[in-house]
């Protein structure tokens, strides 16, 4: 990084930060974030009521079902009394093949004659055991939401970690992993930053960009906004905690040039996220960089050691390495946890 | 105050001497994820080009205007104007291209490359001397990031430009994505040699 | 007047070295590779042999042209070579462990500063380039063992050869019934396997002769129990746990005989440089090895995750190194020194 | 025999060649005619003579004595005249200031009486374990009588005897126990009385069961009412002759890093040196002779000799018939921990406890080739360090960086270098650390 | 104090300027780029029914646009679809889940606007009344040559092996399978990212209805002939006719998977069986409902 470290980018006064960095005894971030990880937490627990209790894939053709109350045999035990469908397509009915009823009738696993498309809800409803004259009670059966959310976070973190598979971040990760305690204290301090800006562009492009068409507008607002949080941050640091701020000050202005920062906004705009799915991505793409300097600090400091051709010293080496990594995350592509 | 150099010297610089990545080791992520052919190399050097250089001179030409306080938060503004622009215009003019660089022009804006000029060359510098320096740097990375999609547009799919060159494909690896990271190295460690032999031979007479 | 030869202590040593416990290890290495000819014929032998040439020659040239002392009498290239050409299948075009060597020896190991500073396992290294690059024929080029000493059945037409499925890719896509369908039932299963009777890369599939070389190296104490067992038990572990139709349902043994569990355990995880040094963290390392391992197979895009496993936890042995460091006699009086 | 105690962590198994001069009896060298005394002998400022060149001395004579702090005096070997006072070189430093005498061998030799040495006070007889210049003669050379003052608030419970004689061919202190058996029970009876305990541990490696047996015999017949001494049989493994090492086998107490033995209670005496302070004490005898082994496959005639202090190694050559052709290195001291010599004119100190004469198929000089990371060194060392680390570290030109790894902590037993498997000089490593590195 | 004023101003002016800029180039460009973007469109739609730059479509030849939507009412669900009349008007008709006729409303819309989602909905809020919640499904093409049936288009993704596959699929009128074209997926290079090569599409091409309901995939090798035939049209080497007769030979047969990408092959064929099915299903009712409420569509 050639920016220079040492003056503040935005006001230009300079930041007054030592050359050693204490480790942060300061606890608030985690604790901050576990509490914000707790609230996301909090849909994943909803469950359909009624007739039926539970719903779930159970595997490529089947969906378990368990009932509020023991269920007739001859009519649970049917599979022509149970409507399924896509909430896509609600025209189409799903054929369902079997129907295995647990013994003591509380729960049942539909077999379908084709395999389920277990990405999309399904909707299932029991029109035959619907009083006539009442609305019949139809009931989701989806993946978890939970599982959904998770798995944004670990698609972010591994499967798609922005430093070795989507090559973002590059400069800022080059530039400060040479030393394990610089490398935490960037990830530390642009974990942090990008999961505040990020949630600030969510409710910036979902509440003033959208409804007013201003999407042309979505680079100069989230650069706006990064900057604005760094600036936040680093002003709260400062006064708040100045221990803190000794040991990460430095980093806040880095954080900026990383285009990561950037791109998540970008990306959780093209794709409609919402609050929480914003948030486990921009967590996830913190933790990523996190993890992948803590990595290549670690692996740079013992290659500092190591007699490497004169050609290839400091930073190309670095590059090779990196493409090392790059070559074992490829062992993360296409998992699917969740 | 203002720089010696001649307009010529300024472009040859941002192409050789402080070439934006192999030399300056900036902007690095297109130079890994999006250098696969010579084509990208190209869209991309031209949208940086322009961005460069719309800046450059919109800072020479207000550089008196501009309070020192708010020197950053004007070039970020600066640039993001111009990146936004220029995004318009490949999406609408050029949606192929356009699709294949995804994300990477919006995060132009990202680009440490950029503000580094601004804050040491155009904040200073006339605006001739602005423009012209941002040609040599716009054109440093334009042909850096050719030089890399050349490499690897030649090797991973044999042609050159879409042209079959070769006839066949060496080696699948080398227009995967994360090659490019091996790419980036292996040329950086390249030029490097080069320089070092040059310097012998420079010593030696 | 003489002088003699002075030196600091020790004057004697032991007489281990860094040749010897490589050229064991090699021999360790040999009796999976016969096996192969029998199960895959001839051709695993070419492959063996291609990859072991080029490794060494590629550990010559690196070295020559790098300004080194060319030190191919270690045998360590020819382990790298030997494993390599363990971990490819066994119908591959033979050009490609060639290509490999490159990406084990050069970019792998030289390039980072010679033997002791690769950060990962050259041999897989070369593997997961492999796989990037030649996806097709190093994800489909699996053979069916021979069913009588037809040694020479595939030589020369390794292409055209009938190709099939490793046991973990069909219990992956197709599921238990179809593995007993394809490979017999249960206790005959594990016979085969055990003996080496499936499909699989060259060196994986001779659990029993893999086992044996381990412990032959765990018994001269070359290696430590500590890598493997914990690796070992970790896959088998998750496994029962997450690899059955519902928990604790999976099948342990089947996990580990069927892929190149074994292999990674005893001969890939346990490279000396690219693992840690001390026994707790040699413990995580191979439980962080396993767990990554059942992730990749059961959740991820791969039918076998250890080769993978290994890469990633590679670059945590200096990290683990430095969490858990030898317990030292006794601290200075007074704590702080 | 019941399990044997050893030290949990570390350690290596050289083989013992021992076996050449173990059956050997102790034989006494006849004494040359030319003796060269270097005067800094023991850890501390060395002595400043106290004869001057051309003055006759007799033996048992002092003729140097240490004016301020650590030191011991120095004695004359053996009646004669002082021809020199110069530079000689040494074992382990470059050249230190030496003396040499030139033997009367018409002098009639000094008759030591044996002393009632059970009236005396402590104070007396620690002076009289000092007047008679006795230091540990195992290799440290740290003043005897320094370890038995040991200071007010480390009370010591507990004397340890060294007979455990790890390093490999070594058996001086092997005959010693076998021959003055009766001696070290007294000599550990007059430390006891010194230091005002009652337990005594004599620590003796299971590959010596005749000396297990003598000196078991022997604290029987010793045996005095309230006195505790007791011999302990020691696992086979070096370092076992550690100080640390040894307490910890014997008490399981583990000696803080950079402290003395006595932090835990504990002090802990040679065998040898053991014998020299009964004969200090009990016979009124300097110490001017040592026990020490010659071996090797470069001797002609490996055994155990007695020589007088200051006997230079070629007159012990000649002695016994000269080198064979297959001589590679010459080492003063163990195999392990003991330091090569560039020629033969150089004279026995208190401290020499073998000469060993290493033909080129017993010593490994292959040249050392980069670290694979195996490992094995943190196995082997004793106390927990990380030489791999040290020598990665010095070989990337940053010895000053080797701190945290415990270069400061390292004694040199020289375990590391002796399993790494890529014969890496990891004690030069250590030792090069331990002059560029910070505390 | 007086400094704040300052940048606070200058800073206004700085905005206010960029904003300028950037709401100038948006004006300017958002026509070219919508425009730019229904070319495309076009033009991968003709290219699939066999037309390109060299082999123009023929005067007659029309798209009609049939927009699907969900209509929610209360609890009530039923299909909505969005279509053209002959007299270049719109109609929105509402079909019950079971297939039974619900009602068709006018809809006031300017076929000019008729391509853009906001214009349409803006046009059927004003058209159906409060009430009533919509959710917009997916458009089909019905292609006709002067007024005849030709062809039809369906968009639509499905689940592939990493993320999704976004396809576009040309039918005959009998709902043979006319071409297919791949626009989206993130497989992986070298393996599943072959669907989009001809000697796997192609092979897609002619399989009837019939067969495409059974139409199953098998791991053994692609013959070397038939893959000479599927990519004669890119590659050359083989006469069309010999291609043809080569097509014809393995028409009915089942789809060769990709080596090595076993589930992304399965996906594609798969994610083509449930495209096709469900707009056939669709069809058959749409048609029956218009021809018995005589509905004039132009298709």
């Amino acid at each position: 990084m050639k920016i220079k470290m040492g003056t503040d980018l935005f006001f230009g006064q300079p930041v007054r930060c030592s050359a050693t960095i204490a480790p942060a005894k300061n606890k608030s971030v985690p604790i901050f974030v576990l509490a914000l990880f707790c609230l996301a937490l909090l849909p994943g627990f909803a469950r359909a009521e009624g007739m039926i209790s539970q719903t779930g894939f159970s595997g490529e053709r089947e969906i378990s079902l368990s009932f509020s109350q023991p269920l007739a045999p001859e009519v649970a035990g049917n599979p022509a009394s149970y409507v399924v469908y896509e909430e896509a397509d609600p025209d189409i009915r799903l054929a369902v093949s079997e129907v295995a009823l647990a013994a003591d009738q509380r729960s049942a696993v539909l077999t379908f004659a084709a395999p389920l498309n277990t990405l999309q809800p399904h909707v299932v409803a029991l029109p035959a055991l619907t009083p006539a004259g009442a609305e019949v009670e139809t009931f989701r059966v989806s993946k978890p939401y939970l599982g959904y959310l998770l798995s944004i976070l670990i698609s972010a973190l591994l499967i798609n970690n922005f430093v070795f598979t989507k090559y973002l971040g590059l400069c800022v990760f080059f530039g400060t992993s040479k030393r394990k305690d610089t490398a935490k204290g960037m990830g530390f301090t642009f974990t942090l930053v990008i999961v505040v800006s990020a949630i600030m562009s969510w409710f910036f492009y979902q509440f003033i960009l959208k409804p007013f068409h201003l999407n042309f507008l979505q680079i100069v607002i989230f650069i706006g906004l990064v900057s604005l949080t760094v600036q936040a941050v680093d002003t709260v640091l400062r006064k708040v905690n100045p221990a803190l701020f000794r040991a990460f000050g430095v980093y806040l202005v880095l954080v900026i040039a990383n285009c990561i920062i950037i791109a998540v906004p970008l990306i959780l705009a093209d794709n409609e996220y919402n609050f929480f799915e914003t948030f486990m991505l921009s967590l996830g793409a913190g933790g990523g960089f996190l993890l992948a300097l803590y990595l290549m600090s670690s692996v740079r400091e013992r290659m500092e050691l190591a007699n490497i051709p004169p050609a290839f010293k400091g930073i190309p080496i670095a590059f090779i390495v990196a493409g090392q990594f790059a070559l074992a995350f490829l062992g993360f592509s296409g998992l699917n946890l969740f | 105050m203002a720089t010696d150099k001649s307009n010529f010297q300024l472009v040859v610089n941002g192409i050789l001497n402080e070439n934006p990545i192999f030399r300056l080791v900036l902007s690095m992520c297109p130079a890994v994820g999006i250098s696969t052919t010579v084509m990208n190399g190209f869209m991309l050097g031209i949208a940086v080009l322009f961005v460069q250089v719309f800046s450059s001179c919109t800072i020479a030409l207000f550089q008196n205007k501009i309070h020192p306080r708010i020197r950053i938060p004007t070039y970020t503004l600066t640039i993001a104007t111009w990146v936004t622009v220029i995004d318009l215009v490949l999406a609408a003019y050029l949606p192929e291209a356009y699709a294949k660089m995804g994300i990477f022009v919006k995060l132009i804006v990202a680009f440490a490359i950029i503000t580094m000029r601004l804050e040491m060359f155009a904040s200073k510098e006339s605006v001739t001397a602005s423009f012209w320096d941002g040609i040599g740097m716009g054109l440093g990375f334009m042909f850096g990031m050719m030089a890399l999609g050349f490499v690897r547009e030649l090797l991973g799919l044999g042609t050159i430009l879409g042209y079959d060159v070769l006839g066949f494909k060496p080696l699948l690896f080398f227009v995967l994505p994360f090659a490019g990271f091996f790419c980036v190295g292996l040329m950086m460690a390249f030029f490097n040699y080069l320089e070092s032999v040059y310097k012998r031979a420079k010593q030696r007479v | 007047m003489k002088l003699w030869q002075v030196s600091v202590s020790p004057h004697v040593r032991s007489p281990e070295s860094v040749a010897k416990i490589m050229w064991t290890v090699v021999a360790c290495l040999l009796p999976p590779l016969v096996m192969s000819v029998f199960i895959f014929g001839i051709q695993t032998l070419i492959i063996a042999a291609v990859s072991v040439a080029s490794c060494v020659l590629m550990e010559a040239i690196s070295q020559k042209s790098l300004g080194r002392p060319v030190t191919i009498k270690d045998g360590s290239a020819v382990i790298t070579g030997l494993l390599l050409a363990f971990v490819i299948p066994p119908g591959v075009p033979w050009l490609l462990p060639a290509l490999g060597a490159v990406m084990a020896i050069y970019i792998g190991k030289h390039l980072l500063g010679g033997i002791g500073f690769n950060i990962f396992n050259p041999a897989l290294l070369a593997r997961a380039f492999l796989v990037a690059t030649f996806p097709v024929a190093m994800t489909s080029a699996w053979l069916p063992p021979l069913a009588d000493t037809a040694i020479f059945a595939y030589l020369g037409s390794a292409a055209d050869a009938v190709s099939t499925a490793t046991p973990l890719a069909v219990l992956k896509e197709q599921g238990m019934a179809a593995m007993v369908e394809q490979f017999g039932p249960l206790p005959n299963l594990y016979t085969n396997f055990l003996l080496g009777f499936r499909p699989g890369s060259i060196g994986e599939t001779s659990g029993l002769l893999i086992i044996l070389g381990g412990l032959f190296l765990i018994y001269r104490g070359y290696i430590s129990w500590h890598i493997p067992v914990s690796l070992l038990g970790t896959i088998a572990l998750l496994t029962w746990i997450f690899g059955g139709e519902t928990l604790m349902s999976g099948d342990p043994l089947l996990a580990i005989l069927s892929g190149g569990a074994l292999l990674g355990a005893f001969f890939m995880a346990t490279d000396y440089v690219t693992s840690p040094t001390g026994r707790t963290a040699q413990l995580i390392f191979g439980a962080g090895i396993g767990a990554l391992t059942v992730l990749i197979r059961l959740k991820g895009g791969y039918p076998e995750g250890i080769c993978y496993a290994i890469l990633l936890m590679n670059p945590l042995s200096t990290v683990l190194d430095n969490w858990f460091k030898p317990k030292r006699f006794a601290p200075p009086l007074g704590g702080a020194k | 025999m019941t399990s044997l105690l050893t030290f949990p962590k570390g350690g290596v198994h050289p083989s013992e060649r021992k076996t050449a001069t173990a059956g050997l009896a102790v034989e006494t060298m006849p004494v040359p005619d030319e003796l060269e005394l270097i005067l800094g002998q023991h850890i501390g400022a060395p002595c400043a003579p106290t004869v001057a060149v051309k003055d006759e001395v007799r033996e048992g004579m002092v003729i140097g004595e240490v004016a301020k702090g650590l030191g011991v005096p120095l004695h004359a070997p053996v009646s004669g005249a002082v021809t020199a006072l110069g530079q000689s070189a040494h074992p382990m430093r470059v050249s230190v200031p030496s003396l040499t005498i030139k033997t009367d061998h018409a002098a009639p030799t000094p008759q030591y009486q044996a002393l009632a040495w059970e009236d005396l006070d402590r104070d007396q007889l620690r002076q009289k374990v000092h007047d008679a210049g006795i230091i540990g003669i195992g290799g440290a050379g740290f003043p005897a009588h320094v370890k038995l003052n040991p200071p007010p608030d480390n009370p010591v419970d507990t004397l340890i005897l060294n007979g455990a004689e790890c390093e490999p061919y070594l058996t001086a202190d092997h005959r010693q126990m076998l021959e003055h058996s009766r001696e070290i029970v007294e000599g550990a009876r007059i430390l006891l009385k010194i230091l005002g305990i009652n337990t005594c541990h004599i620590g003796i490696e299971a590959n010596k069961p005749d000396a297990i047996a003598a000196m078991s015999a022997a604290v029987v017949a010793g045996a005095k009412p309230g006195e505790n001494i007791a011999v302990r049989p020691l696992k086979v493994k070096y370092p076992q002759g550690s100080e640390k090492q040894l307490i910890q086998a014997i008490t399981g107490r583990k000696v803080p890093a950079f402290a003395l033995p006595s932090a835990v209670g504990a002090v802990v005496h040679n065998v040898s040196t053991t014998k020299a302070i009964y004969d200090a004490v009990a016979l009124g005898k300097p110490l001017t002779e040592k026990i020490v082994t010659i071996s090797g496959q470069g001797i002609k005639r490996p055994a155990n000799l007695l020589v007088k202090v200051g006997t230079r190694v070629s007159d012990i050559v000649a002695y016994l018939g000269g080198t064979t052709p297959q001589l590679a290195k010459i080492v003063m001291g163990g195999p392990m921990m003991g330091f090569a010599v560039s020629t033969l004119d150089i004279p026995i100190t208190k401290t020499t406890s073998s000469v060993l004469f290493l033909a080129e198929g017993e010593i490994d000089s292959t040249p050392h080739s980069p670290c694979i990371r195996c490992g094995w060194c943190l196995e082997a060392c004793p106390l927990g360090l990380e030489p791999k680390e040290v020598g990665i570290y010095v070989e990337a030109g940053r010895p000053q960086d080797t701190g945290p790894f415990g270069v400061f902590e390292c004694f040199e037993c020289g375990c590391c270098a002796y399993v790494c498997p890529a014969k890496r000089p990891l004690v030069q490593f250590i030792r090069l650390g331990k002059m560029k590195a910070k505390r | 104090m007086k400094d704040i004023f300052t940048i606070v101003f200058r800073l206004t002016v700085a905005c206010l300027l960029a904003g300028l800029v950037m709401g100038a180039t948006f004006i300017f460009t958002d026509q070219a780029k919508k425009h730019n973007e229904h070319a495309r469109e076009q033009k991968a739609m003709l290219g699939l029914l066999g037309y390109s730059a060299n082999k123009p479509p023929p005067a007659g030849l029309t798209m009609h646009a049939l927009y699907r939507y969900i209509v929610s009412e209360g609890r009530e669900v039923s299909m909505g679809y969005l279509l053209p009349t002959k007299d270049r008007a719109f109609v929105f008709v509402a079909i019950a889940l079971d297939g039974t006729f619900r009602n068709a409303t006018p809809v006031a819309l300017d076929p000019a606007k008729a391509g853009e989602e906001g214009e349409r909905e803006k046009a059927l809020a004003a058209a159906l009344g409060p009430g009533k919640e919509l959710r917009y499904a997916e458009q089909t093409l019905v292609v006709t040559e002067d007024g005849v049936r030709r062809a039809y288009l369906l968009s639509g993704r499905f689940p592939g092996f990493k993320t999704f596959i976004s396809m576009l699929i040309a039918l005959e009128p009998d709902f043979t399978i006319r071409g297919l074209e791949v626009m989206e997926h993130e497989e992986d290079p070298g393996l599943g990212a072959e669907i989009t090569q001809d000697y796997f599409k192609k092979q897609f091409s002619g399989k009837p209805f019939a067969r495409l309901k059974e139409l199953a995939v098998v791991k053994t090798p692609l013959p070397a002939e038939y893959q000479q035939a599927l990519e004669a049209e890119k590659r050359g080497g083989l006469d069309p006719a010999a291609a043809a007769a080569i097509m014809d030979q393995y028409r009915d047969h089942d789809i060769y998977a990709l080596t090595g990408a076993t589930i992304s092959s399965r996906a594609v064929t798969n994610g083509v069986k449930a495209m096709v099915g469900k707009f056939t299903y669709r069809l058959a009712i749409l048609d029956r409902v218009l021809a018995e409420e005589q509905i004039a569509a132009p298709f």
